[in-house]
């Protein structure tokens, strides 16, 4: 397959970036925050994205998706990172319902993707539990009780936690933390009792959640996959969550990279534009070369999700790993390029800024990829 | 024993009796940090009591001469007066431009009057300085500003705007660069004036920035009269003392990061990666780059030394401040990076007393600016390649 | 089965069964690798064979036209064809720079005359080509040339002295620039012209490099003359073809680094630090650092792909080489670099059976050069930030 | 103390420096090399070193030496730097002399330092058995074995190996590989039977050995310090090596750099010098500031060198590692921006990119030192 987009994904990217230019912009970000929107997102805006068909972009036709592939996801996300719109995009039409529509079971899809698909259903992927990511480390506990099990533990940035209907919950069935073996993923209502949810206001306005667990009772039937072999499904989830949040890097680095090259050609010092000087030359070209190699690297893993979905680990890592990279280099030279101006809130290159730290933690940053590739590699 | 031991055991015993408890704790806020002036709430009495007595011995300004109120110290001295202080953990009592800034100017270009005047307000931390520097259209073209003092006969007359003044709205005077000949090239109708906050017409209005603080403002002018005494060397010289003012302000911020250090990078990623068995840390990757730049901090800290007792002996290159303030400032921004790759997701908690109300990232974020106040890290590079190595066109 | 899945079988059938075992085998020294022409001692028969083989198919270049002898391959069966001589571990049949320079530039500029003659001998590996550009005192500036071929009637009368030609001494003919009109700006002067090294007057002198091998020259015209029909495009137009040239210079030059790429970084550092109880090697810093640039080896590789593609789909800017050369010939000098930071001392070894007289040492300083070759990572990025990123003044 | 050159110490430069640039400059090592010098170096020139009081540097007075510090012995292994002299100043006059005067007993001092400091005798250091820098690693063996010692095993890069007239080697007497007890150090006679020495022919055209022991039998007299205790002597061996070879590349980088300075005034690509491109004057600035900076760890590592030798070892390790990488930058934009010429064997530039290679391996490079900080700060 060429390592370019099809005439179908260029446009869908094509429509993506004129909706969320128009409807969407970096202002529409600052206004929540200005607000403290206290669902930290636009639900009317949600609808619309599902009527474009975004919400059920990897929810089969059959459920009422658009059953398209990852590859439609992350140009998707790419447009999302370049205007750094808030929305349940990547929690729930990518990492629950792709993970619904993979691994779930007939009663769980009927139950789920159709509403998602409609915009009408919000879910939330809860797998960290620690401030740096490392996912082998769950210890939330699943014990079994009565019909069904009792969770005891507790979730950290969990992303839209807070305004979920639903949640998927990585649980420790068996094992000791650290071990892949002896996690059950369960679909939650996070309404149970014993189930308390807290909004983390974060560096970036998007929205993020801690949830604790204090025996909190669900039935059999809750559970997603097959007990105790859940490490398989989340691996697939996660590597799909990287790769978007890879795409979104990739958007949100660009975007700040344009708004500093056109900066460049304006603002004059010493009587001179500053685009003119070498050193600023040199160091915006290089950068252009880092972001072209990392969106390579980025379609690459995207295609490799839809073709061979089981096999893409390195390859994630690997656009994972330079989108973090890329994208910070992109945001510290946007800061540094547009001097003073750029530290004022009322510029909107902090907005990106916030954005890509967050992101590049965001399952798994640039140092933990680099050593899960080694692993791989076994160095 | 040699005089300086016996300076190192005196000091020693000085600082356990004067130092109170709690100016050993490290800072935690910003609050904590003393500033002085006329307009000061003291954090704690203890906070009071400190840069009392630090200033009555005139070591909030160890090696300032004893004629303005300084400690008169000498190099070795002031040496070990730091040296001691650290070992027992105690702050800084006054943090101050007119310290770090305006003093060594004041000391080189002032009239025998204006030391009299001034230094001592600064030494005891009654007036609280800031600096009237850069302006909107000029940028890292500091030469190239607009606002403009006329010569109304026993007054200058003061119209403009500056903007990236650090605490104006905090500050009781400013030291002012004013054009006072238009005619003339850019560099040579240049003046340096100080003059009180309170005057009328100075008005400031804070910028928010990205940290979600308010440390700059911008400042206004609008015809405000300035005694003439006000003015510092001669008229239309005031470039040369705004560029002797600048290599101290850029060792300064050169330095800053070292002097908010608090907890070790390598501490904060334990709590959490956690360790491995070997007592590693569990990312070995992150491990890696929390050494590469704890070595770099450990370095800097030596260069710093270096270039005080280069300067000492008389060897230094006037220019070497920018060597300092390039590499300082670059360091810091990469050992913020880092704390926030250590801090992981925790740290990005912008509103939470868990993260201390985002601490952290809001010092992370502010550490961006470190590279552009005082001139940006593209003209300290700059003029290292044009006054250190020659280099033609520079 | 598609069309393209019939492509696969059949041609991993053909490669399994024409591809003579020891071309399967990772290559071990230079002189392992083929670079055909008149003075071409085959290293093994097999090698003569391969080349034969590949050669016939017109594989030796997949994608030129059959009419020209080459492989009339699609982008997509190139790929194919690509991917599986990877998976057999099949050797390049044919090193070129008639392939990856001249090839490309007598197919877009060339008269007819010119392709039938010239590029069947390329695809078959008959004749070796170099490059005549650089001079000494051109350098970065290339179109400063003063190589001059004066018009004398029915041949160019050629005086004058390159520098850096690869391989001169080994090659057959030369493809090179020579200024043609001296009143002329420095850029419209220069045509392009062909000619046999064994004409008369010409003459070439191995430069030693730091890594004691040659595969440099200074090569001297003294009067040669060259028949008129040599040509290649209009006369004093030629800057224009050695521009189109160049960016598929660079594109060579940029995946160099990955096509000799041998043993990963991280099985050599194995074998020099060991690993660990849980099978990591036991210099974390040095891990870490070597699944960086790993990292950006394998994104390379797919941006190589992609600038193929894009080029195949009409997207590509063509300045988009420089960024694949200034990439790619630092990430070699990278990978180079950890590759003795691996090796460690054995690999410091200059002379000795051990170290196979210094191999990895003697390509780690041959990577050097990679950054300077082709137009240096400067100009690549005066390209891109003039070119692609349309930057003011640049 | 300040931490600036004292007025005899910048004495002691100037002296060096003009010595050296007198009677040894790099055409002095390129001329050994091409010759294919069997000893590497010139006896007459080490003869000269000897008079000048550099091979007797750290040797106390009472023995013949000019009783200086390490201070003294970094300021001229930075000249040695800037000219790449090859000479048995490191692994004679620092390395063995340095550890004899620390460590030794009485009749080693007698037997040995005065015929140092008179330039008349050599000694080579063998410590390293691997590729990379372990010295923990030791497996060299020496079993009691009738009234001394007998050792098996073999050592690499050991720095003069072949021309020294004597060698102290480390081995081990008891313990695995990995420890640091158990580990002996003896000063053993080269022509010992036994012993075979291998000399290799090095990258930087500096002389290096592999030396194989095989039941090469010493006397119990041979041990230098106690039996089992080697390590804290080893310690500091290896910090005065590190510290010293820091030294040369500051010295080695400098000149790299000063010479590239040069070239950037005078060289002239599309009718400007090239120094006036702003790109390549802020990489020049830049790396200015990487020495200046490192020339402040390594003074300060040499003064506390002086000053409390135990307690050196994480200033040392700061100075190695920075050597190391700032050398490193010195000689690869020196490289870089020669251009061409930098690549040919007729200019000088490639040697100082050889030696700077092979200062950064020499006990410990930049990698190996920021582990060492790490463990040292117990992270």
């Amino acid at each position: 397959m060429p390592l370019v987009l099809n005439d179908e994904q260029g446009l869908l990217r094509d429509s993506a970036r004129g909706f969320l230019a128009k409807n969407a912009p970096v202002s529409h970000l600052r206004k929540l925050r200005d607000q403290r929107d206290e669902t930290g997102f636009s639900r009317a805006l949600w609808k619309q994205f599902a009527e474009m068909g975004f919400a059920g972009i990897l929810i089969p036709e059959e459920f009422g998706g658009a059953g398209l592939g990852y590859v439609e996801a992350g140009v998707v996300m790419e447009e999302i990172g370049r205007t750094l719109t808030p929305s349940p995009f990547l929690s729930t039409a990518l990492l629950c319902a792709g993970t619904i529509a993979r691994a779930g079971s007939e009663a769980q899809k009927k139950e789920h993707l159709g509403k998602i698909a409609a915009g009408e259903r919000i879910g939330a992927f809860a797998i960290d539990e620690h401030s740096k990511h490392n996912p082998a480390q769950i210890a939330l506990s699943a014990k079994r009780s009565g019909n069904g099990f009792s969770l005891n533990g507790a979730k950290g940035i969990v992303v839209d936690g807070h305004v979920a209907d639903f949640l998927i919950v990585a649980a420790r069935t068996s094992g000791e933390p650290g071990e892949t073996k002896g996690i059950t993923l369960f679909i939650v209502d996070p309404k149970t009792k014993g189930i308390e949810t807290e909004r983390t206001i974060m560096v970036d306005s998007h929205n993020a959640a801690r949830i604790s667990f204090d025996n909190a009772q669900v039935n059999a039937d809750a559970v997603l996959g097959e007990v105790d072999q859940g490490w398989k499904i989340i691996e697939g989830a996660l590597n799909v969550g990287r790769a978007a949040v890879a795409s979104e890097l990739v958007g949100a680095g660009e975007e700040a990279f344009a708004r500093t090259a056109n900066y460049l050609k304006e603002r004059k010092q010493f009587g001179k534009r500053i685009g003119e000087f070498q050193a600023l030359q040199h160091r915006a070209a290089h950068l252009y070369c880092e972001i072209e190699i990392t969106r390579a690297a980025v379609l690459k893993a995207l295609q490799t999700l839809d073709e061979h979905f089981d096999h893409a680990g390195s390859i994630v890592s690997v656009a994972k790993a330079r989108a973090g990279a890329s994208a910070t280099l992109a945001v510290q030279e946007a800061m540094q390029m547009h001097g003073g101006f750029g530290m004022t809130d009322e510029f909107d290159i902090g907005f990106f800024m916030k954005r890509v730290r967050v992101g590049q933690e965001l399952f798994g940053d640039s140092n933990f990829h680099a050593d899960q590739l080694a692993r791989l590699n076994r160095y | 024993m040699s005089d300086l031991e016996v300076f190192r055991k005196e000091t020693r015993a000085w600082l356990e009796k004067n130092c109170p408890p709690e100016m050993r704790k490290p800072v935690q806020s910003e609050e904590e940090i003393c500033w002085g002036g006329r307009k000061w709430k003291f954090h704690s009495e203890a906070q009071r009591v400190w840069l009392e007595r630090m200033a009555e011995k005139g070591w909030t300004v160890p090696e300032w001469p004893k004629e303005y109120c300084g400690g008169g110290l000498s190099r070795e001295e002031a040496k070990i007066l730091q040296k001691e202080m650290r070992a027992l953990g105690c702050r800084s009592p006054l943090d101050s431009f007119g310290i770090w800034m305006l003093g060594p100017a004041l000391l080189k270009y002032g009239s025998e009057e204006q030391k009299r005047e001034y230094l001592p307000q600064i030494v005891q931390g009654k007036i609280r300085w800031c600096q009237g520097y850069s302006e909107p259209n000029a940028g890292s073209d500091l030469a190239s500003l607009a606002t403009k003092a006329e010569d109304k006969g026993n007054h200058f007359l003061v119209n403009g705007q500056k903007i990236w003044t650090s605490y104006a709205d905090k500050a009781d005077w400013i030291f002012c660069l004013v054009r006072t000949d238009f005619s003339a090239p850019k560099h040579e109708g240049i003046s340096f004036i100080l003059f009180d906050m309170d005057s009328k017409g100075v008005s400031t209005k804070p910028i928010l920035l990205i940290s979600g603080k308010s440390p700059f403002c911008e400042t206004f002018f609008d015809n405000v009269e300035v005694p003439k005494k006000n003015l510092v060397g001669q008229l239309n010289k005031g470039w040369e003392i705004a560029k002797y003012l600048l290599t101290h302000e850029r060792a300064m911020i050169g330095g800053m990061g070292l002097r908010a250090a608090g907890r070790p990078v390598s501490q904060i990623a334990a709590d959490s990666v956690g360790l491995d068995a070997e007592g590693r840390l569990a990312d070995p990757v992150l491990r890696g780059k929390i050494a590469e730049v704890s070595i770099d901090e450990m370095a800097f800290v030596f260069a710093l030394e270096r270039a005080g007792d280069l300067a000492k002996a008389g060897q230094a290159n006037p220019a070497f401040s920018s060597v300092l303030k390039y590499y300082g400032s670059e360091l810091n921004k990469r050992r913020h990076e880092l704390l926030m790759a250590a801090g992981g997701s925790a740290a990005l908690e912008w509103e939470s007393p868990r993260s201390k109300q985002g601490a952290l990232a809001r010092a992370w974020l502010r550490t961006k600016a470190n590279s552009i106040e005082g001139g940006t890290s593209e003209v300290q590079l700059n003029i290292v390649a044009k006054r250190i190595l020659d280099l033609p066109g520079a």
